[in-house]
């Protein structure tokens, strides 16, 4: 599904790489978690696989097609089969939850119908049908977090990517975040988070890849809890 | 799916439009202004060429016969009016002619003597206007005329014509220079409020982009609210000329029509009118694809 | 204190100017082409002022005296030059006249009979040429040198100077009318374009609230840009139409001098170019003042 | 230092009231951490203090001042001695690090070289004196907090308002920025930190004020470690 051969990242007048000889193979409906210190490049590694950044050297190979050799166009396509929630949000302010979250809909030609319905179902799934028409400027922070995962998962991606996605959440709110990505997990996408937070990294039941200066630290294999659908992969 | 995505295209047209908000209204109001002194400018260019004609034929040159009688000078004055360059040609009897000299020969000294005069057959010839024509041209003319048979002398008042050319020349000249500076200005007002449009809704536009929107789904909306900016821009601009017009044009007759006989201030023809807008909406048109392309290539 | 926040209001300043990016240039480009039309059109109308006058003075009434002596007529036209409204008289003597008559009395068909012509002493006036004085002021001219003593009669070319007259007076109105449109243009588009370089800074203005500055720390910068703005479209201004009026002067003259004597098309004086730049920095300055006002009032 | 009488807060167009009679007496140099879970109201009591937004009802004092009663210019002369930072960063994207810290002091009317010289130091002590003239885009996304708490420490504030200064950091780096607002609340800052962070709950150490759906679920005192110069203060 997604393989990284000796990919390193510097960005244009950085002292040091924000990602360096990374090897990394993820199976189809994986479920990972990238750890790491703040500035260890996973964000930067998440950008990489979103073609929101081309590697410096190395290859990063998502759904057999080699992210550098992708025209506009099938780079436009590859994203919309990714679903993305940024540590940022990147959400518009000034407009509504429901046409924030339509914006990923109405971009793949579906009709009105269809994306306000299922507009509607994620946002009752992330427990925010009370706010579909408040701008998100009038959103609390755990609120946007919310709607910007709403967004990820209302195009129902092959791949979901996930910067932090429970930061501004409380420990409930957080546990059902999660509980949505292994819904989404089950359903069968590769699912890539990364967090430092604690409770999600504790218990040993998922694969952690650990990042430290933009290096691979170490990748544990999920101890237990491996779902059938899962390949072993050569780290 | 075409079906679905042409509708999103509109939809997002108009939210541009609607949250264009400052540099939308700024657009139209300032392509209105453009268009509307490009109308104004026509209306006066378009009249211009009827003040000039009048100015022109009321410039007439004249010509003595040799003749005796009234059938030989109808015969010289129908040659004459067959010379190329000759608007019209009209015989005077020589009674005619002697009273015009009487009345109204301003600017001469010769008045004095007129008593004992004399007058011949005269033709009056009403040189064909055109401001291209060069003094020579004119001579030419004369001469011309002043070989026929039967014509005697040719006199032509080169001195005020030469007066009112001059200045005609230069209404000319300062208006094509206008025109070119206010065509300018339009293009450039226009590109950059559509630049700025895209500048303020930036924001939206990356979102698209992450979200996976082709070029055309992001550029089909500026596209269109570059067309209805444009062509908002020259409606109001048509409107308000209209207005000006209608209250403008009773002034300029009560002004010019004392001098140069009854002188309308006539409206542009429809034609130019629809182009007027065609042009308003192609300007919309080309200044947001100059700047989409532009935003779409520093994009990703 | 003071001097420290004078220091930092210059580098904010500075610093919008810098990061006004677009709407900056929009703006400045905006001024400099209202404010070269301004100047253009002040030099058009600048020496419109003298090209009225030289066609004004080309047009001469003649007065016939009825006096047998040179010094009688020199005592005649020293009353007519006193007279009010008069330019200059000067005065011919018969054979001068005659000669006159004969060499160029175009538009006239007396000259067939000039060989047995007889003239008397001449005056020829240049009326003061004004084109706020009607016909009716002409007219009146006209009678009181006519009932001077010595005067016999006074011809003038009513016709001709009614022509000139009437399309000088359309060249003064629609100048009017473009000078009032093109300030309304400038002042909507270097006030516009000082309110988009807010709305682009509007983040930072609002960071800038949020961690304590005054309403004055966040205007002054603003207003600066805006002063700047309008000073350095002026200056570009005032440096094309010099590029501009160098290049173009010899045409004009070329184009003008044969007819009208030597006519040069002379740069604006020094003071009105200075007034040009204060107006520029004072567009600017209201621009951002207006829309400065605004934004503070809406955001807090 | 901040009392809060009857407060509460109705957003316009909002289905239910975001402060609810909210009773609050926070003594000079206490340090406080607001809990609550995800939309109870904790931004909102911030920006209520900070005189972001106005108290639907009740009354709010800082510093002795009613803030329904501050012009203009006495709002933004309190703002200079606030430190705030915010849930969203509030940083200006283009702008270097060195810059977005500046602007805090530049208001002040600081000379330069004051202003750079208290930027360096404060930008040493969050340990992002290598990112000094980056913009703050090419900033991680706990970088960039990192630069939200320095600009807001900066001014040396009276009173410091923090809205989840750790959700982007690591545990490591979490740690270290609490040292942070401990060492200005020794100076004798008055701290008040939002957050959902259970490493910060935890301990007992600190007076916890926990917010449910906009009003006061349970306001513990600290129950150990209590500083001298503290007073104590009527719930
Ligand atoms: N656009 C950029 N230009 C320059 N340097 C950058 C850019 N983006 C990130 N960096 C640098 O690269 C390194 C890794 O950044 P990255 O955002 O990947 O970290 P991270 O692991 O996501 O950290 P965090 O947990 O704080 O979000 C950091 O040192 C950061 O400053
Ligand atoms: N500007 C606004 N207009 C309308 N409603 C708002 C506005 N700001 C916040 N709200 C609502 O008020 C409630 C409280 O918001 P607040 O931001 O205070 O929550 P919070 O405790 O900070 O939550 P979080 O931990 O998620 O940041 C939420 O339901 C939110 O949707
Ligand atoms: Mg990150
Ligand atoms: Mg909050």
């Amino acid at each position: 599904m997604i393989e990284l051969y000796h990919v390193g990242k510097v960005y244009p007048g950085a002292d040091r790489p924000a990602l360096d000889d990374v090897n990394l193979s993820i199976g189809k409906s994986e479920f990972i978690i990238l750890a790491g210190a703040s500035g260890a490049g996973k964000s930067t590694l998440l950008r990489l696989l979103f073609c929101a950044e081309q590697a410096s050297s190395g290859q990063v190979i998502l759904q057999g097609k080699n992210l550098a050799r992708l025209s506009r166009h099938e780079m436009a396509k590859a994203r919309r089969s990714i679903g993305v929630v940024f540590q940022d949000f990147k959400l518009l302010p000034a407009l509504s939850v429901l046409d924030n979250i339509a914006l990923a809909l109405e971009v793949q030609g579906l009709s009105r119908d269809d994306v306000v319905r299922r507009c509607l179902k994620v946002l009752n799934e992330v427990g925010l049908s009370h706010k579909t028409h408040q701008p998100i400027a009038a959103l609390s922070g755990g609120e946007q977090q919310r709607v910007a995962i709403a967004r990820a998962l209302v195009v129902e991606p092959a791949v979901l990517l996930c910067d932090e996605p429970t930061g501004n959440l409380d420990a409930e709110r957080a546990r059902e975040v999660m509980e949505l990505l292994i819904t989404a997990h089950v359903r069968g996408t590769t699912v890539v988070v990364a967090t430092h937070d604690p409770a999600l990294l504790s218990g040993g039941r998922r694969r952690v890849v650990a990042l430290d200066q933009g290096r691979i630290a170490h990748d544990a294999p999920a101890a237990a809890a491996r779902r059938s659908d899962q390949r072993f992969d050569a780290a | 799916m075409i079906g679905a995505l042409s509708a999103s295209v509109v939809k997002h047209g108009w939210r541009s439009v609607r949250s264009g908000g400052l540099p939308f209204f700024f657009a139209v109001l300032m392509t209105a202004l453009g268009m509307f002194s490009l109308t104004a400018f026509g209306t006066v260019l378009w009249n211009f060429r009827a003040l000039a004609r009048a100015v022109g034929e009321s410039v007439a040159a004249v010509a003595f016969l040799k003749v005796d009688d009234a059938a030989a000078a109808e015969e010289t004055r129908a040659r004459i009016q067959l010379t190329p360059g000759v608007e019209s040609a009209t015989l005077m009897t020589p009674e005619e002619a002697l009273q015009r000299a009487r009345r109204g020969l301003s600017g001469s000294a010769a008045l004095q003597a007129s008593a004992g005069l004399t007058m011949p057959w005269v033709v009056e010839v009403v040189p064909r206007f055109s401001l291209e024509d060069g003094e020579s041209a004119r001579l030419e003319l004369v001469q011309r005329i002043g070989a026929l048979d039967g014509v005697d002398e040719v006199l032509h008042p080169g001195g005020e014509l030469k007066r009112i050319d001059a200045l005609l020349r230069l209404l000319h000249g300062a208006g094509l220079f206008l025109a070119v500076l206010i065509v300018l200005v339009v293009v450039v007002v226009v590109s950059n409020a559509v630049r700025l449009t895209v500048l303020v809704r930036k924001d939206e536009i990356a979102i698209q982009k992450l979200v996976g929107a082709s070029d055309a789904f992001v550029a089909l909306p500026l596209l269109l609210s570059g067309v209805v900016q444009g062509t908002l821009g020259a409606v109001i601009a048509l409107v308000t000329s209209g207005i000006a017009h209608a209250s403008l044009a009773r002034v300029v007759r009560v002004a010019l029509s004392g001098a140069l006989g009854t002188f309308t201030l006539d409206p542009l023809p429809w034609w130019i009118l629809a182009c007027v807008i065609v042009g308003g909406a192609l300007l919309g048109a080309v200044g947001a694809l100059l700047s989409v392309a532009r935003f779409l290539r520093t994009s990703s």
